[in-house]
C-alpha cells in the first residue's frame, strides 16, 4: 500500500482525516467499508507517529471507535447494532463535510477585516451608572449558573407550583354546589349557561364531571339543552 | 444637504464607534426607529457625494459607520496595523457553526468537529467575532454562543438570513449526490 | 470635491481615532507632510459644505477628525441610554462572582466561568457595579476587585452580608437534600 506521509496539522481532526481517506480512495461516503478505512485510518496514524506528530487524543478515539464498528460487523447478530453505528459515522461525517464547504465559502466571503471603525469617544461628562432595581436573588441565581450548578438544583419558588393548587382547588363537589345553587335559584339553566363563568380547563371539566353526578342521581335532569332542576324529597338527605 | 437629525445620527454613530441600536440612536435624536431606518439610504447618498471614505452599515437592528474597504491599505500603512492575518480553517469552520445554529454551546461545535475548540472560540470571542448569548436550559446550564455585528460587517452580511444557503438538509441527504451540494452564491 | 489622498487622510483619521500625526498621515497617503497642513482649511471646508457633523482639529503637528461641540449633548444622551440596558447574563455571572467571593482578580472569576471575562469586568467598571480594590500579594500582584455602593443600591441590598445565603459547599452537595437549601422567598 502507498505510503502516506502527514504534516501536523494537517488535518483539523479524526473527521477531517477521515474525509481526507473517503475522498482519496473514492469510497462513497454512503456505503462505508469499513475494514478498509480502519485499515488506511491505522496507517494513517502510524505514519503521523512515525513523524514523531503528536497525535491528538480524538484521533485514538476515532480509532478505537472504528475498531468496535468493524467488530460489531463481523459478529453474527449484530447487524442493527453495526447498522447504527455505522449510519451515525456516516452522518456525522456529512454534517461536517457541509461544515467544511460553509467553512470555506465564508472563508471566501470574508472582506479580510477591511473596514475600519473607530474606537468609542471617550467622552468626560457621560455617566454610565448603572441605576436598575434588580432582586438580590438575580445575583444569587447568577452565581448558581456560573459555578455551573444551574438553578435547578435550587427548590423551585412557590409560584410555580401556583398553576397546579390553582387546578386543585377546583373540585367537583364544589361544582356541585354551584350547579345547584344555580338551578336552585332559576329553577333551570342552558347547558351552556353552566359552563359560562367557567375559568380555565380544569374548571370546565370539573362542571362537567359535577353535571354528570348530578344526572346521575337524578338531581337534575336534560331536556333540549336545558337542564332541569328536580325537586325530590331526596334532595335534603343528600345534602 | 442632510437635516439637522441627519446630522445628529452621523455625529451620533461617529463618536459610538461600535455598532448602535437603531432604537438607541432614534431616541436620542426623538424620533421614529422607522424614520432613522428610512434616513439610511439619505446619508449613504450624502456621505458619497460628498466623497466622504465612510460607509453607513445597517446591521441587524444596529447602524455601524466605517471605512470604506478601499481604504484599508492606506490606514493599515499609517497606523501600522498589523496586516490581519486571514482566519484560519479551524476558526472558520467554528464560526460556520455558530452562524447557522446559534445559539450554541461549545459542546456542540466540538460535536460537530470532532476536537475540541475551545481554544478556538475564545480566540473568535477576542476578535469580536462571537460572543456569549447566555446560557441554554440543559444539564449543566452550558453557555451559549451567537454570532456579532462585527461578524457581520467583516463578512459582508446585514444579518443572518443572508448567509450562503446550506447544502440540502440531512434527512434528503441520502438521495442528494455530493456533486449537487454545491454553494449558492450569496446574493 | 476633495481627492482621492484628501479622502486617505479622512479615512486614516477616522480610523485613528485620537489625533494622528501630520508626518505619519503624509507618509501614509505619500506626500510631504507642508502638503497635509495645506489640505486643512480644503477638508474643513468640504466637512463644512457637505453638513457633516465633524470638525478637523489641527493640534501640536497632530490631526484629528471629531464631532462638533454642538453635537456632544445627543451623543451624550445616546452613549447613556446604553447604560441602562439590562445587564447580560456574562455580566450577572462575573459581578455575582465578585460579589459573593470579594476582592477577587479577574482571573479567579474567568477560571469559575471557564471562559474569558476581560470585557465584562470593564464594563461592570464603566457602570459603577464594581471598583478596584487595590492589589493582592500574589506573583505579578494581580488587581482586585470589589462591589461598590452603587452595587448594593442596584440590588436593594444594605450590606453585602444581606446577599441570599448560598447553599451548603460543593463537596456536601451531593448529600444535601434539596429541602435543606436555605432559601428565602424573592419578594
Amino acid at each position: 500500500m502507498e505510503k502516506l506521509s502527514f504534516h501536523a496539522g494537517d488535518f483539523e481532526g479524526p473527521l477531517d482525516l477521515l474525509l481526507h481517506l473517503i475522498a482519496k480512495h473514492k469510497m462513497d461516503i454512503r456505503d462505508i467499508q469499513i475494514s478498509d478505512l480502519l485499515e488506511q485510518y491505522l496507517s494513517a496514524i502510524q505514519s503521523m507517529q512515525e513523524q514523531d506528530l503528536e497525535i491528538a487524543s480524538e484521533f485514538l478515539e476515532m480509532a478505537s471507535r472504528l475498531v468496535y464498528l468493524k467488530t460489531v460487523t463481523l459478529l453474527p447478530r449484530h447487524e442493527e447494532e453495526s447498522a447504527k453505528l455505522k449510519q451515525e459515522l456516516q452522518g456525522q461525517l456529512l454534517e461536517y463535510q457541509v461544515c467544511k464547504m460553509v467553512a470555506m465559502e465564508l472563508g471566501r466571503q470574508s472582506k479580510g477585516f477591511s473596514r475600519f471603525v473607530r474606537a468609542p469617544a471617550k467622552l468626560e461628562a457621560v455617566d454610565m451608572t448603572y441605576t436598575l432595581q434588580h432582586s438580590p436573588y438575580k445575583i444569587y441565581y447568577a452565581y448558581q449558573d456560573a459555578i455551573g450548578r444551574g438553578r435547578r438544583k435550587l427548590p423551585p419558588p412557590a409560584q410555580a407550583f401556583s398553576g397546579i393548587v390553582a387546578r386543585r382547588m377546583v373540585s367537583v363537589k364544589s361544582r356541585i354546589i354551584y350547579i345547584l345553587k344555580r338551578l336552585y335559584q332559576r329553577g333551570k339553566d342552558s347547558y351552556i349557561g353552566l359552563f359560562e363563568e367557567s375559568d380555565g380547563r380544569g374548571e370546565i371539566v370539573a362542571t362537567f364531571l359535577a353535571l354528570l353526578e348530578l344526572i346521575k342521581a337524578k338531581r337534575v335532569t336534560e331536556n333540549g339543552g336545558q337542564i332541569i332542576f328536580q325537586h325530590q324529597q331526596r334532595t335534603e338527605e343528600r345534602t | 444637504m442632510i437635516n439637522p437629525l441627519q446630522k445628529q445620527i452621523l455625529a451620533i454613530l461617529f463618536a459610538g464607534g461600535d455598532a448602535v441600536e437603531i432604537s438607541r440612536v432614534a431616541q436620542a435624536v426623538e424620533t421614529e426607529p422607522e424614520m432613522v431606518v428610512k434616513w439610511v439610504p439619505k446619508l449613504r447618498e450624502a456621505l458619497q457625494e460628498s466623497g466622504m471614505p465612510f460607509e453607513l452599515l445597517e446591521l441587524d437592528g444596529k447602524l455601524q459607520l466605517c471605512t470604506a474597504p478601499e481604504y484599508a491599505p492606506v490606514i493599515q500603512k499609517a497606523l501600522e496595523l498589523r496586516r490581519n492575518q486571514p482566519l484560519s480553517q479551524a476558526a472558520l469552520e467554528v464560526l460556520a457553526i455558530v452562524a447557522y445554529n446559534q445559539p450554541v454551546t461549545r459542546s456542540f461545535v466540538e460535536q460537530i468537529r470532532g476536537v475540541d475548540s475551545s481554544g478556538v472560540v475564545t480566540s473568535l470571542e477576542e476578535k469580536g467575532l462571537v460572543e456569549e448569548a447566555g446560557r441554554l436550559e440543559l444539564p449543566g446550564r452550558p453557555i451559549a454562543y451567537k454570532t456579532t455585528a462585527n461578524f457581520l460587517r467583516c463578512f459582508g452580511l446585514e444579518n443572518i438570513g443572508q448567509l450562503p444557503k446550506l447544502p440540502p438538509a440531512k434527512n434528503t441527504a441520502e438521495e442528494t449526490s455530493l456533486e449537487t451540494t454545491d454553494l449558492e452564491e450569496p446574493t
